[in-house]
């Protein structure tokens, strides 16, 4: 049962005013708002058992470390890995993907070498990618998308070589809302002996993943965009290819011993969190997934689907409004323009209205450079978000139309 | 009018307004009657990059004075900008530096020009200082 | 006024119980509790002013910019940075270590050069200099320590040519609590043109810390060793440094703009924040900050001092017991032997007794090798500790050497 | 005697205890009753790392036995390690494979086998695990 009054409850922002107006948060693929049994387990942690993790033998510190661990096995079973060794505690999405190709980069990618990103990809799933193309010589070209922002599949499918070695493409982009088909993208790579990161910073908080049967060789997300903490994120990568890879950050915990001559890294997925753990996030993370577990991510599913539509087929009402990104399969976000209105004067409008929108490039350029548009307003929901609400989206949508006719 | 006189002048065209959307309104006129901005004057180097809105900066030292000319693709940005421009164009470099901008506060809108909105606005005054400066220096050579 | 009574009712942990027994929390070098106002802060952000930092033009984002940058300020404020754009959000101390290794290596360091590292620094500062001088073929050396735990200054200065680019040395070391010279170590290394980084992981929350009076090129810690929150550190890096930097991590945030054919990078501090930064963290920082602040850090270093003091004292009343690290200048760390009993055992016996220390290398196992050692067990301070607190692990270690007689 | 007789007299034995210092003190005396190991058998290869204390482990097969001798630098440390001696030591490799160590946990002693401890006696279990299983492979080989 999804009793839609009893989850906003359960998000205590959600209740507060803007300009004395309610608040209509529709800026989720930013950064969603946490539940109060999140914001109660942070306090209630830094209050009875805060501890540094791992390397004590007193009752707080045990009490962290088992916190710390039992969240990383909380979310190895939420994306079905194999192991816990597997999950990797970041900083974020960002920084998940410059480990990646920072250390799989340092051992595996020669000079000529080639990485395919979409074109779609946000900024932190292209730039730590041209950084370590121009480290090692090697080429990044970007898989094209076509006018719906769909991933051209004939054309990727010309791009893949012998030579690619990294395909690294968002489960769902955050721009457009496009859900890719992944696991076709996954399968074709392999084909060429590639590995594939996928970006699920978009996707990770909308459907069931399962990264064993998708068969991806690394899988990222953030925290803060699945209703936990800011400051933590996970990489998921496949065992034998994390045991391959040299650390990244060089540090405490990371090691089994230390010599100015020589020092042994420890094993996984230590060998990956050099110093002192955000054990805090990563508890906060456990109990956000818990949460959404609770509520079923089937049930969040069908809900947002349901929203999703309604927003898609609310918005077509809105005069003059122009969709960017309308592929078959999208969730999560509507990214659109309003006649000539610019994106940035439609924002503070809507601000003012209460309701809070994304402006601008949504860190994705060459997007934008593909429709050959500056920005969009871009609307993203989460499944607290209601059909009033967008209701009231597009009423100020129109209030918007009559300020700037 | 000094500065000063023309910001209090401001204040008091906005206290008739209690509705912020009735101050926006007035915003965007300004904006639209903002002098044009010469395309040519659209160069890289005028251009001063916020993240949501471009804002154009060009600046003229002609008998004494600082004329500004500016523009910006997105309306409120540019009310803001007829807004300033109203204040500190066409003044002594000296008037420039000295003037202390409270209007903005006081009419509600610091919010566009939080040092956090990605909007250009506060990098564009910044910057008008900065041609002021520089005249000033080129005066007292 | 210094009112312990009070201070110790700022921090919710302190009453709780372990095993039945009060809380006797000495591993403060490891991480600290954290007062009520951080707890609080952290809360209320969460529950009314949570939104992504710097790209929206929406009210709730705002704010949470506007407490992102409050928090920088006020760092820059306590440590006496120049200028805001100096101060750069990171993970933790190893983070802003390994920033630097890389991003100042990558551009600066060539074979041959020299990095030096005193024998008593953390893994954190010794690791990413290892890794650093692997990848550029330059020379890893270490700064002796003498048998009371102090940087051995006249091998410093041996040690010291045109061709030591880097040296890296803690403010105070986290195993012996040793208070090293580090303004005569950094005026000597810049005759020589060599950079310093000074690593106050275990400084800067006990005296007042100026890096301009200093002159340090880059100075860094961890926001959990400061009364804040995990996943949140903090370099400072001279200006002219930092703008000569690579960047270190790619991502959303730290570019101008993006295309497939070139990415420009941001201004100061962006460059280097990759990627949604941990704004909630840093706002917590900025609270804890303000919090000992108002309490007064001489205030804080006169009441750690006179704890010092006592413990040193108190502790050589124990018999067997043998200090390690021995230093003119010590601060907030006791480290000792206890006859031939294994660390690990004492640690288990206090632990039921509901003393928190640390046993084993302390992540300094080159200290322990200077010493002939496995490890020490550690006691180290805060000034929310007591000395009772002193007086009943002086009793604590009656009662373990009557179990292992 | 089963393993799971040792084990319910193990735990037996600790019920006569109320207080952890005596359960302690009873772990320190096997500790100290623990069958010497021999030094040359400190190698690399039979040392397990905790971070905190080290851990030794020799297996022989003997006879259709295994037999473990076990060392550790930690008192509390060894005598845990005698306690499971008792347990697993000279049994066939099916019988330790089968055993479920419920004791440790019945005595209050699981936080010194939570996995998290750095102590190396969880590694050390799934090492006594390893070696039965290997030996079980080579006698049905
Ligand atoms: C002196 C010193 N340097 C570096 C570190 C590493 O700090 P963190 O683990 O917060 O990255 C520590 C703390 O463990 C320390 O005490
Ligand atoms: C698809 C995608 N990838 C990567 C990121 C970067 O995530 P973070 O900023 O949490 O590192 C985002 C979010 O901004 C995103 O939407």
């Amino acid at each position: 049962m999804f009793d839609i009054k009893k989850i906003r409850d359960d998000f205590p922002i959600l209740s507060r005013k803007v300009y004395g107006k309610n608040l209509i948060y529709l800026d989720n693929a930013a950064t969603t708002q946490k539940p109060l049994c999140v914001i109660e387990k942070i306090s209630e942690m830094y209050s009875s058992f805060n501890a540094n993790v791992h390397r004590a033998v007193h009752f707080l510190s045990d009490a962290s470390t088992n916190e710390y661990e039992a969240a990383r096995t909380v979310i190895k079973n939420f994306i079905n890995a194999e192991k816990s060794s597997e999950i990797i505690f970041t900083k974020g999405t960002t920084d998940a993907i410059n480990l990646v190709a920072f250390s799989y980069g340092e051992r595996f990618i020669e000079k000529g070498d080639v990485i395919l990103v979409a074109e779609s990809e946000h900024h932190s799933n292209i730039v730590p990618w041209q950084m370590l193309c121009q480290r090692k010589h090697a080429i990044l070209k970007s898989i094209p998308i076509n006018d719906k922002g769909e991933i051209d599949f004939d054309k990727y499918i010309e791009l893949l070589t012998e030579k690619v070695k990294i395909v690294a493409v968002a489960q769902v982009s955050n721009s457009l809302g496009t859900i890719n088909d992944i696991r076709k993208i996954i399968e074709k790579a392999h084909e060429f002996n590639a590995k594939v990161l996928i970006d699920g910073a978009q996707g990770v908080q909308h459907f069931k993943t399962d990264v064993q049967e998708l068969n991806c060789d690394f899988y990222v997300f953030s925290g803060h965009k699945i209703y936990a903490e800011t400051g933590i994120g996970v990489l998921y990568g496949k065992h034998e290819l994390l045991e391959q890879m040299p650390p990244y950050q060089g540090g405490g915990d990371m090691i089994k011993s230390v010599s100015f001559a020589k020092t042994e890294y420890a094993d996984l997925p230590l060998k990956f969190e050099a110093g002192t753990p955000n054990y805090m996030g990563a508890v906060s993370l456990g109990e956000a997934i818990k949460y959404i577990t609770q509520i079923d991510l089937e049930n969040i599913q069908t809900y947002e689907t349901e929203l999703a539509n309604y927003a898609e087929e609310k918005l077509e009402t809105v005069e003059n409004l122009k969709k960017i990104g309308t592929a078959a399969k999208k969730t999560g976000v509507v990214s659109f323009q309003l006649g000539n209105i610019h994106p940035y004067d439609a924002g503070m409008i809507l601000d003012k209205l209460g309701i809070a929108v994304r402006t601008g490039t949504h860190c994705a350029e060459p997007v934008m450079h593909h429709f050959g548009i500056l920005g969009t307003i871009r609307a993203s929901f989460a499944f607290y978000n209601t059909k009033e609400e967008i209701d009231e989206l597009c009423l100020g949508l129109l209030r918007v139309q009559k300020m700037f006719h | 009018m000094t500065t000063e006189e023309v910001q209090n002048q401001i204040i008091e065209e906005f206290s008739l307004f209690d509705d912020w959307m009735d101050k926006y309104e007035m915003i965007i006129e300004m904006g639209n009657e903002l002098t044009p901005y010469n395309e040519k004057y659209k160069t890289p180097a005028n251009i001063i990059n916020g993240c949501q809105s471009r804002v154009w900066l060009n600046a003229d030292y002609i008998d004494g004075k600082v004329i500004f000319t500016a523009d910006a693709d997105a309306i409120i940005a540019k009310g803001i900008i007829a807004l300033l421009m109203n204040i500190l164009s066409n003044r002594t470099p000296k008037e420039i530096i000295e003037t202390e901008l409270f209007c903005i506060d006081r009419i509600g809108l610091h919010q566009n020009l939080s040092p956090t909105r990605a909007n250009g606005l506060v990098l564009m005054i910044k910057q008008i200082k900065n041609y002021a400066i520089a005249y000033q220096a080129k005066t007292n050579e």
